[in-house]
């Protein structure tokens, strides 16, 4: 633990050092150094941000949970169900390139300019891509693995719960990993509309302004947030995969 | 890299003559019939003849632009007076506006709406988009109609086109559009409520660097600025073309364009007392809040 | 009654065994022998209906039906799951028969097969937290809970000291005794295949040969005692020798 | 190979008949039927819209390509070379939820409105995706398959050539195909300035011309484009896998 | 020579192993018995620098290292890599050592243990196209390939049958006797301890105690038809079972 958080320091440090290079070198508005940045943070709480961070957490969250839930399921099933897999995996390859941004208008008439149309943007930005991460770790399963509950003749539902499941875990949380960053982007695409919280708006809105020490302020709360989300995936991922030997350290 | 793409779709650069005494002067553009004078002063080579390289770099939305004027890609930029609060920023002025530019804009609503006046806006929800020229523009008509702003639901959305779909699909009452897609929302079947005149312009070329301290430059740029100028005025055709070649409007609005803009202005002052109205807006709206004297940021056209 | 009709297997296009016929009475055991890469395990994949194969596997002369019959199979990699402890990969073979619960009686059947092999202080490590041996007990454990109406070891005892295989060997020798299970055994040792199988069944050249065991009248737990063992145990040795060094 | 193509067609006809009937239950503009845009297809090539094709598949092209090597290379050294792991971690972590976007204006302020900073932005958006995968990718190789180059003492050259690469290509694999159609979505971000070719661009453009039935031939194409690089994938990684013993069809 | 001074080994915080004194003398073999789980291959992981322990692990009295001295290693669960083929996986261990580089001398050395060990033809398969002694054969082969100056095998016959059994010991036992090979080779079966064996090291509780094998001076290839052979063997089975059974 004390170990743990030795590293953590160390790495901050190093970033400030290198954030704090770049600016001077620089020397631009457009990368004002960190401790300007940090001075100004206690104001934007002042300012309420912390709406802000609670509006965009939410809708991460509901946008995440469910293209998770959707995508891992379709995605097992791509690979459990070879009939269904022939048919799906051409579609998915059509369908997930589609830039997601692009259905905004139809997204919009059906779901409006509410929580409703952010959330169901973060979905579908998500969820083909936790389709195909689910996948391709599903197929890495070793098919041995099921050979002793097929001798056993247990149901679909027994298979996922004892093999697919488990063996998939630690690969649907590293698609969940990644999916949550990219969901904080796609935030700067859905949040400039309809709305007047969220850090995506935040960030946005200081950019437009050119406020870049509050823009980078919103940056490094957006990180911190981001951070203490990946933590609580690790320790999921450290909990389910216990029977793994893992050689790599957290940090 | 050497097979890197080309641009050869259409010439948004004046051919470079890389004569060592030519200036180098880069222009951040908006797809808007704003920018129309440069594209003509660049195809025609008025400004080459002036002794003058000039890029255009044509932008669809105001951050990139924004955040290419930052990082010092643009001696210039196409702005309205409501975003160059955000130029104003800086401790000293280093961007100024140069010169007014010509653009319109108005409300649109759908054609069966129960909407008569402006004032009929009161406690609706109109899209508008915060922060650039059409959200002064909104507060200038209200006021002028006597409808206070606040009561009035304004709708965040940058997508202009969004904007048009959402009275068509009556998400909206109204929505403030500029002028080209104001033909767009007629060809469409919506209805005009209100247009501004020739007497409200906000939109203006901003500059720094050589074009702004280099009088010499200045009058240059704007003596082909002027040139392009006659020229749409006295050939609507070009307009049309340069609309949807350059600027890369629908075919509608840039056929429409000579009636839409039957004369642009030739290089003139930005206004300050419309400036100062701006300030005062952006002030009430809490988005710039430093005290500012307007004429700082302005350089009269001699 | 495992019965086995003209069953021929192909892997990757490649003939594997071809028009084996072998019949397996009611609790009895089958012991099968062969040169290594001869098939043993193919064969009993097949009757696992992990692979697809040409021909017939009936029980009581209808097709085998895993639904109906439970098989207990001890795999030669011991096939245990890696993210399930120990005593959780033993009880699962019953709950996935059982609706994925485990009732009182079970329960305690798992912990005394547990004790028996030795593995009960092991019961909440990993996979991969095990010795070989280690492993390969508790694949036995996870089969002999399971009490099922056929048995499939492939090789179950060939990761064991002789104190613990004697213990193993006990163990199944009492299971067989108690319950009506038709085992298939798969193993290299001779000396095994004579004591476990009531026949044997010797795979060469890829079909295979039935043999009735001399010793089939004697109890299985005096067969090594007997005092012809030994000389049976030669003659089946230098049998098997030749016909496997020819090919 | 024929049923590949049976049901390519099949899954090609289910999404054309479900495009249909949701063209018609919409029936606006915001959703042209797929005859409509179909048939306008031909015209866009006479447009040249190879020539957006060629640009867009160019820079999607260098930005995966140098997001993939970088990414793959620190993803590895962050599990194998356990010191530099425990820093970069945290480190990792409070750098990827950065918008990249909002580094737009340093990326141009080094790069210019040109190709290399669209360039650089796909390689930005990227990177840190690649990284993480590749890191959850190579922390789940089980330890056991290190032991018999350990003996041997191999070099870290070797330890990575025979035992991390094979190991973990099929998830770099699985990487690249979900930051391929992210690029796709990033382009739509950075053709929006300095080009006027793209297939990033010509979308957005007629988008906001409303030329929906263009908009949505270009989605065609783009879909097209990316299929075609999704089944080079494939094959590729069929190629690295074929050791494997894959449940899974690719259609 | 390889001395094992007081060496203790935890795993899991677990005490695994206590004090372990041993001398493995040059060119010799000595076998390693003990009851499964008492740590036999982690006392091997141990000398292959695996994982932690305390105590030395000396090569003729400098601590032991693997970049001077050349170790095969045939782990129980062999060990093969599944992304190569089985002739890549064998010829894996001389390119290692060797710069990536596989001469011609080697290229033929590896061809004829190949074909010694019978696994020619299945040369282009996958690990996991292989039945478990093809497997373990790919392993032994992979070993011999090496030349090492120390060879440690862990139960390396276990899955074999008879005829290819004998083929690998006498392999085996060609290769001890034209190289210098010092030797550990961890073993079930005491018969193969007392035919390879120089000494025996009888692992129980923790330890360790070292036997001379009485057959020592015989030839190993004469040992089995040496007329005192089943005396002894029964001897060391009624003592280890006695030995092993009190734990
Ligand atoms: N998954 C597979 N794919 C293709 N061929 C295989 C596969 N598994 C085994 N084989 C081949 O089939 C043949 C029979 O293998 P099998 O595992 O049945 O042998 P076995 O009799 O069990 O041998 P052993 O005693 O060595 O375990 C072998 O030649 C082997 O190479
Ligand atoms: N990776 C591991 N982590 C924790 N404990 C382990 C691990 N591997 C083995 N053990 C434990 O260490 C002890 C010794 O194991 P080891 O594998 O050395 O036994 P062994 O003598 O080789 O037995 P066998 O003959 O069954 O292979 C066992 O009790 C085992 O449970
Ligand atoms: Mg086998
Ligand atoms: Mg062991």
């Amino acid at each position: 633990m004390a170990r743990r958080i030795r590293n953590l320091v160390i790495a901050i440090i190093i970033l400030n050092i290198i954030w704090y290079l770049a600016a001077i070198a620089i020397s631009k508005d457009i990368l004002p150094n960190p401790f300007t940045v940090y001075a100004i943070i206690p104001s934007l709480f002042k300012e309420n941000i912390s709406l802000d961070i609670y509006a965009s957490v939410y809708r991460v969250f509901w946008g995440l949970l469910s293209a998770t839930l959707v995508g891992v399921i379709i995605g097992i099933m791509i690979v459990r169900l070879p009939k269904f897999g022939r048919i799906a995996n051409p579609m998915l390859y059509f369908l997930y390139p589609i830039p997601k941004i692009s259905l905004l208008p139809i997204l919009m008439l059906f779901l409006g300019l509410g929580e409703s149309s952010k959330i169901g943007m973060l979905f579908l930005a998500n969820v083909f891509q936790v389709i195909v991460s689910v996948r391709d770790q599903v197929r890495q399963i070793p098919g041995d693995l099921y050979s002793s509950l097929h001798v056993l003749k247990a149901s679909h539902w027994q298979i996922f719960k004892y093999v697919t499941w488990p063996a998939s875990i630690a690969g649907t949380l590293s698609a969940v990993r990644i999916e949550l960053s990219a969901s904080f982007a796609i935030l700067f695409m859905t949040e400039v509309y309809g709305t007047q919280v969220g850090l995506g708006y935040y960030i946005m809105d200081e950019w437009s302004k050119m406020e870049y020490t509050k823009m980078y302020a919103g940056i490094v709360i957006l990180s911190i947030v981001a951070f203490i989300l990946f933590i609580i995936l690790e320790l999921l991922d450290a909990h389910c995969n216990r029977w793994r030997k893992k050689d790599a350290p957290l940090f | 890299a050497g097979c890197s793409p080309k641009e050869s779709k259409s010439s948004s650069t004046s051919s470079s003559a890389q004569n060592s005494k030519t200036t180098k002067i880069t222009i951040a553009t908006m797809a808007a019939p704003d920018s129309a004078p440069l594209y003509v002063a660049a195809d025609k080579g008025y400004f080459k003849k002036e002794g003058l390289d000039v890029k255009l770099s044509l932008f669809k939305d105001p951050n990139k632009r924004d955040a290419a004027t930052s990082a010092g890609q643009a001696d210039a930029a196409v702005v309205d007076f409501t975003s160059f609060t955000s130029y104003m920023r800086s401790k000293k002025p280093d961007w100024k506006l140069i010169t007014q530019l010509t653009g319109r804009f108005g409300v649109a609503i759908p054609k069966n709406s129960n909407v008569k006046s402006v004032k009929d806006l009161k406690g609706k929800k109109v899209a508008n988009m915060s922060r650039q020229v059409t959200s002064y523009y909104m507060y200038k008509t209200l006021k002028q109609n006597g409808v206070n702003p606040k009561d009035v639901d304004q709708v965040n959305v940058p997508q202009i086109p969004q904007r048009l779909e959402m009275i068509k699909n009556n998400q909206a009452a109204a929505a403030v559009l500029p002028q080209t897609f104001l033909t767009i929302a007629k060809v469409q079947g919506c209805k005009i409520l209100t247009q501004s005149g020739s007497d409200f312009q906000v939109t203006a070329l901003a500059a720094k660097g050589k074009l702004l301290s280099d009088k010499d430059v200045r009058s240059k740029f704007l003596k082909a600025y002027n040139r392009a100028v006659n020229e749409l005025n006295d050939h609507p055709d070009v307009l049309t073309q340069v609309m949807e070649k350059d600027l890369s409007l629908p075919a509608p609005v840039a056929k429409a364009a000579p009636k839409q803009f039957p004369r642009y202005n030739k290089a003139k002052t930005p206004s300050v007392k419309t400036m100062k109205q701006v300030l005062k807006f952006a002030k009430e709206e809490g988005f710039f809040t430093k005290k500012v004297n307007p004429a700082d940021y302005i350089v009269p056209v001699d | 009654m495992l019965t086995l009709n003209n069953l021929s297997i192909k892997r990757n296009n490649k003939l594997i065994l071809k028009n084996i016929n072998l019949t397996i009475p009611n609790a009895a055991t089958t012991a099968i022998i062969g040169p290594s890469g001869i098939g043993k395990t193919t064969l009993i994949s097949a009757i696992c209906q992990l692979i697809s194969y040409s021909g017939d596997i009936l029980w009581d002369g209808h097709k085998l039906n895993l639904k109906k019959q439970t098989i207990a199979w001890v795999p030669q990699d011991f096939g245990l799951l890696p993210w399930f402890d120990v005593h959780k990969n033993i009880s699962l073979g019953i709950k996935i028969r059982n609706n994925d619960k485990l009732n009182a009686n079970q329960a305690e059947l798992v912990e005394q097969i547990e004790n028996k092999l030795g593995i009960s202080d092991i019961k909440h490590k990993f996979p991969n937290e095990l010795s070989g041996g280690q492993k390969q007990r508790v694949a036995l454990a996870k089969a002999f809970c399971l009490k099922p109406e056929i048995l499939l070891l492939d090789e179950p005892f060939s990761a064991l000291d002789t104190v613990v295989k004697q213990t193993a060997e006990n163990l199944l020798l009492e299971q067989l005794a108690t319950f009506q299970i038709t085992t298939l055994m798969i193993t290299h040792s001779l000396e095994e295949a004579l004591i476990f199988g009531d026949q044997l069944f010797v795979l060469s050249n890829k079909t295979g040969q039935l043999r009735e065991n001399p010793l089939k009248s004697v109890n299985p737990k005096d067969r090594r005692d007997n005092p012809e063992f030994s000389k049976i145990l030669a003659d089946i040795q230098k049998e098997v020798i030749d016909l496997w060094r020819v090919e």
